[in-house]
């Protein structure tokens, strides 16, 4: 968080976007604590340390963009504007939950935010961010598609094949490689001859820039002006953000692969604690501002709680429903 | 006295053939003529009469009980002689 | 004859140990093998014992290594490749279908590939569709490769070395939810298990319980429950899923005259589809009512648990479908 | 006062070794201190605790194996009492914790092979069917099972087998056959077989005065349930005659002769009104004359009473079929399917018979050997009856 970073930010923004972190931060802390009393189940991968990632680049985007998550995607639906407690009732696998309960954690979805959701397959979304955007293209719709992923997918062959479709038709997508430094249990030196990811994606001719994925206004800055290029008709762009995990790739992970100092030294770089206290140096917000942001945070979330503890759970004889679609078209009752 | 013998005889003859119960028995005519009794239904059937009376029954005289009426008389005869 | 009480994990992981130090062309390679030690921590402690030359960690990068590791067999080694889930291995299928069950015919016998793969399957543990599929079938249809399912401990301990003695690919599905189920291991100086032919797990008379891998334990249940109201089952574990052992098959119908297929797997175009159609072709003379089938309902396994028990077969569909049979 | 539990920490954790706690009782928590270290599968994993206040009870040890969702420790919330007395806490059940108000799922499940409704009419399966043509049931006389098909439960039903544990007792008749059923099941069995099977007759009259004397005296000595009828020796007779031609002691399967291993002779017995059926007496060749009079008596009381066993009925390797006296002198059998061979006796009457150049009265009887041709020929038949007279002449040798 350079101090002479001349980016000029209104109140409202940094409102926006420090609001938003700490949402996001409270929502996967008490979605630890959940998963630790069985509410929520199966596998849990929390977006803590990352924040800065997905907020700064949802600033960049517009309500009619499309937006490809992974596993770990919580963050994600939240800062595009997925309402928390739909969120949180299908971490519990409610019937109201995002995607009816049936995806969970890994597999959120929603249409009227054209969040195309989780994917628990690393580097399965990779394609799809392309086919929106070939859709885009040939509908000579003026919209973007951002695919999120981590750095994990740069060995999946759909990567490289994902990166030249789009650099070979010029497509109107961002890509955003959340380069947190672990896939799962192996350290990036320990899987990638090229460690830097950007350098992958400059292979295919793909312009793009290294960002500093701790610094949210510099995530958001660097957003900005990647989708005002692809916009203009500049085809794919990529973003490299050296970012950190907190946390364990998942709950069951017993993180024994990285040092505990190094985890420590990323902590104080924290994208909460770095851009509070900024707004706070450069007077944009005043404390009780934050402590205004931190109270609203854990109103939305016990709001979200009791709305997903409250919720039905889907009905057995609705388990072979939306296998295909329905033959007369009726709304699938939400 | 008569309806007694006749009573053993019949019932001798419905334990091997138990079918036959209702049946009309003509007297005179023999089992085998009438109802299908074959050689090891009549065995039985005098085993049957033997037990019923205590008599033992030779097989010379087997032939004598081959019909309701021959049987009765057998069995009066054999009962007389022994001075019943 | 004195016998362990071991776990699931630990008999894949004394399985791999034996492998790795009997034959030093044996290597294993997959994602978070090594320091992470292994997914379901079945290769935990490998690393330190045979170093990072032998227990490799691979990056994400399915059809990548699973192709490396088909070289390596054609090049001379043994490698055991762990593919994390099933669901994974359909990244790999094309270097699986195409080039391990395919070169050895196509060279006209020139090639070998002495390659073991082993994989998770199944549902039971919540983790969505893209992670809870069974599609063992998938790869019981092609002609080149073997499939076998440890659904014991004794299997999953004794079937390894088996596989990696042979001179074609043998692929292995462990179902995810077996790691944890502890048994007696008995004490032997030779584990090997043959991994051709199907094992009675129980003998009966009335009806046949035909399944595999993790459905074993849910037909066993699924008889004892039956047992109650005086019918006794016969239950078959595969063991096998290519070649599929028919001469037990038929043998048991033979005796009972009515048959359950339970197989986590969808019913459209599935295993329990195969043998059943076996039974129609061997055993028609012997039935005494149709081939009822107990698989998977035809969705994407939901996330809920209430949801993934109902589309997943149980103990109860189980019973539910022997009465059916059974005309009870 | 809320309690801290155990953690689940991943999709199929069911327990945890707690290693070491890193917070002692009475000291301050944060929400998101690090209170323990777990041991799991996977390795330790350090526990968190999710809201402020003081660790007022620890109630486990490290090195102990902890169910998720057991209560490890006490914390008390900031400005709350100390509880003084604390009433025994009793764990609560894992499976309560385990499973949060999951919906039971105790609808009914939808038939697990929902199939739409079989065509209309009656089903035969295909054991069922094997079964009918193995005992010579006529198929039109069963009865059907009241979900439209005749399976295993109903044919057995109908051959009077025992009934496997199974199925419920058939409802028994007087008797347990219905004559008018068997009738015609026996009907389409002799119909079929004399239709396929390529019969050839050999045909001899045998003197068995010798016999008669021979059991006459015997039966004299003997108390009258004791006693023995010619049809015993006859049994045995034959019975080790196909003992000594096992090329006629077998059946014909898909057109090979496969040799039985085991001499069972099907006894033809009437049922009155209803015709014959033919129960085997298993491995008559290794009983003596006694024991086949039991046998005999036993299997003609079963066959009446509809309790054969299906062994019986299934198992015959050649049969005997003898009218009896007062019936007739001789008769053409007809094989029963599968098997290959059947000596048909006629009554015992007294004619006229030449002795050393003489004619005199003795007691003949006629004996036929049906063979199937595609097994065995005239010429063998023949030599089986010759065999089969020198064992009838010498009675005590039996």
């Amino acid at each position: 968080m350079s101090a002479d970073n001349e980016v000029s930010l209104s109140r409202a923004e940094a409102m926006a976007l420090l609001g938003q972190m700490i949402l996001i931060r409270r929502f996967e802390e008490k979605c630890a604590e959940l998963y630790s009393t069985q509410k929520i189940r199966g596998f849990l991968h929390l977006y803590i340390g990352e924040e800065a990632n997905a907020v700064g680049v949802m600033r960049a985007l517009s309500p009619n963009d499309a937006v490809v998550a992974t596993y770990r995607e919580h963050g994600h639906a939240l800062a595009r504007g997925l309402p928390p407690g739909e969120v949180m009732a299908e971490m519990y696998g409610k019937a109201s939950g995002s995607s009816r309960g049936r995806g969970g954690s890994m597999h959120i979805f929603d249409k009227k935010h054209r969040f195309y959701g989780g994917n628990a397959i690393v580097g399965g979304g990779l394609p799809l961010a392309v086919g929106l955007a070939l859709a885009d293209k040939m509908q000579k719709l003026n919209r973007v598609t951002c695919c999120f992923f981590g750095e994990g997918a740069a060995a999946e062959g759909e990567f490289h094949e994902s990166m030249n479709l789009a650099a070979l038709w010029q497509l109107p997508v961002l890509f955003v490689c959340e380069n947190n430094g672990y896939a799962m249990g192996t350290g990036l030196s320990r899987s990638e001859s090229e460690t830097s990811i950007l350098q992958h994606a400059k292979s295919y001719r793909i312009a793009g820039e290294d960002v500093d994925g701790m610094d949210v206004v510099a995530v958001r800055a660097a957003a900005l002006s990647a989708v005002g290029a692809i916009q203009n008709g500049g085809g794919p762009r990529f973003l490299e953000n050296k970012t950190y995990r907190f946390r364990a790739h998942s709950m069951f992970d017993p993180d024994l692969y990285r040092q505990k100092q190094e985890i420590a030294q990323w902590k104080t770089r924290g994208p909460v604690v770095q851009f509070s206290k900024w707004v706070i140096e450069t007077q944009l917000l005043s404390q009780s501002d934050i402590d205004g942001l931190e109270e609203e945070a854990a109103r939305t979330i016990d709001e979200a709680v009791r709305y997903a503890e409250e919720s039905p759970w889907e009905p057995e004889e609705d388990l072979e429903r939306d296998v295909y679609t329905p033959r007369k078209v009726e709304e699938t009752a939400r | 006295m008569a309806q007694e013998y006749e009573k053993i005889v019949k019932d001798a003859l419905l334990s091997v053939a138990p079918d036959l119960e209702g049946e009309e028995i003509v007297p005179d005519e023999t089992f085998r003529d009438q109802f299908e009794i074959d050689s090891i239904d009549f065995l039985n059937y005098v085993i049957g009469l033997s037990k019923a009376t205590g008599l033992d029954i030779p097989e010379v005289d087997y032939s004598e009980l081959e019909s309701l009426q021959g049987a009765v008389a057998y069995l009066r005869r054999r009962k007389a002689s022994m001075g019943f | 004859m004195t016998a362990r009480t071991i776990t699931y994990r630990d008999a894949v992981y004394e399985a791999l140990r034996e492998a790795l130090r009997g034959d030093e062309r044996v290597f294993l390679m997959g994602e978070d093998v090594g320091y992470y030690g292994g997914a379901y921590a079945c290769s935990k402690g490998l690393i330190q014992e045979f170093g990072e030359e032998r227990i490799r960690d691979t990056p994400l990068s399915e059809s990548g290594f699973v192709g490396a590791g088909i070289g390596a067999a054609l090049g001379g080694m043994r490698p055991i490749v762990e593919i994390m889930t099933v669901n994974f291995s359909l990244l790999a299928l094309d270097q699986i279908v195409n080039n391990a069950a395919t070169l050895r015919h196509m060279s006209g016998g020139q090639l070998s590939v002495p390659l073991v793969i082993r994989m998770a399957t199944g549902a039971g543990r919540q983790l969505a569709a893209q992670h809870s599929h069974s599609l063992e079938c998938w790869f019981a249809h092609v002609p080149g490769i073997k499939v076998v399912a440890p659904a014991t401990i004794e299997d999953a301990r004794g079937m390894l070395s088996t596989a990696l003695a042979d001179p074609d690919p043998v692929i292995i599905f462990e179902h995810a939810t077996l790691y944890n189920e502890q048994g007696e291991l008995p004490e032997t100086d030779d584990y090997a298990k043959d991994i051709e032919s199907a094992r009675i797990s129980r003998t009966g008379g009335d009806i046949t319980l035909i399944t595999y891998g993790g459905s074993l334990q849910k037909a066993m249940a699924a008889a004892e429950d039956l047992a109650k109201d005086g019918v006794d089952c016969e239950v078959i574990d595969l063991r096998s899923l290519r070649p599929v052992d028919d001469a037990t098959i038929m043998a048991s119908l033979a005796k009972t005259h009515r048959a359950v297929i339970v197989d986590e797997g969808w019913r459209s175009v599935g295993l329990a589809a195969e043998i059943s159609a076996r039974i129609s072709e061997q055993a028609f003379f012997d039935l005494d009512g149709p081939v009822a089938r107990v698989c998977s309902a035809e969705v994407p396994i939901p996330y809920p648990r209430h949801l993934e028990m109902a589309a997943t077969p149980q103990p109860d569909k189980i019973a539910a479908a022997a009465r059916e049979v059974l005309r009870r | 006062m809320s309690e801290f539990r155990m953690p689940s920490l991943g999709a199929d954790m069911e327990s945890g070794r707690l290693v070491e706690w890193l917070k002692s009782p009475g000291t301050e928590v944060e929400r998101g201190d690090i209170i323990a270290v777990v041991d799991t599968q996977k390795g330790a994993i350090e526990i968190e605790v999710f809201e402020d206040g003081v660790l007022e009870e620890i109630l486990a040890e490290p090195g102990e194996e902890i169910p998720v969702g057991r209560t490890l420790a006490y914390i008390r919330a900031p400005g709350e009492p100390a509880r003084e007395q604390r009433a025994a806490e009793k764990p609560k059940p894992e499976s309560e914790a385990e499973t949060p108000h999951t919906p039971s799922t105790a609808k009914p499940t939808p038939s697990a092979t929902a199939y739409p409704p079989r065509t209309p009419g009656v089903h035969m399966t295909p054991a069922a069917r094997r079964l009918i043509a193995e005992h010579q049931v006529d198929p039109s006389t069963l009865k059907v099972g009241p979900d439209g098909v005749i399976g295993l439960s109903e044919v057995k039903a109908a051959i009077g087998a025992a009934p496997t544990p199974l199925e419920a007792r058939p409802k028994s008749k007087a008797r347990g056959i219905d004559p008018g059923e068997m009738r015609r099941a026996i009907a389409a069995a002799m119909m079929r077989a004399n239709h396929e099977i390529p019969h050839y007759y050999v045909t001899l009259t045998i003197d068995m005065t010798r016999m008669m004397n021979w059991l006459a005296a015997r039966n004299a000595e003997r108390a009258i349930e004791d006693r023995l009828l010619y049809a015993a020796p006859l049994l045995r007779a034959v019975a080790l005659s196909f003992a000594k031609f096992p090329d006629l002691n077998g059946t014909l399967e898909n057109g090979a002769f496969v040799p039985a291993d085991r001499v069972n002779i099907g006894m033809a017995i009437a049922v009155r009104g209803c015709g014959l059926i033919t129960p085997a007496i298993l491995d008559a060749d290794r009983h003596d004359i006694d024991t086949l009079m039991t046998k005999l008596n036993d299997l003609v009381k079963r066959a009446r009473g509809g309790g054969l066993r299906s062994s019986e009925l299934s198992m015959g390797t050649a049969t005997l079929t003898n009218l009896g006296d007062r019936t007739a002198d001789g008769l053409m059998p007809i094989i029963f399917p599968p098997q290959v061979a059947i000596v048909g006796c006629g009554q015992i009457s007294e004619r006229p018979w030449v002795v050393e150049g003489e004619v005199v009265a003795r007691q003949l009887m006629e004996i036929t050997f049906a063979g199937d041709h595609r097994a065995s020929d005239g010429r063998r038949g023949a030599q089986f009856l010759s065999h089969l007279a020198s064992l009838l002449g010498k009675p005590e040798g039996l």
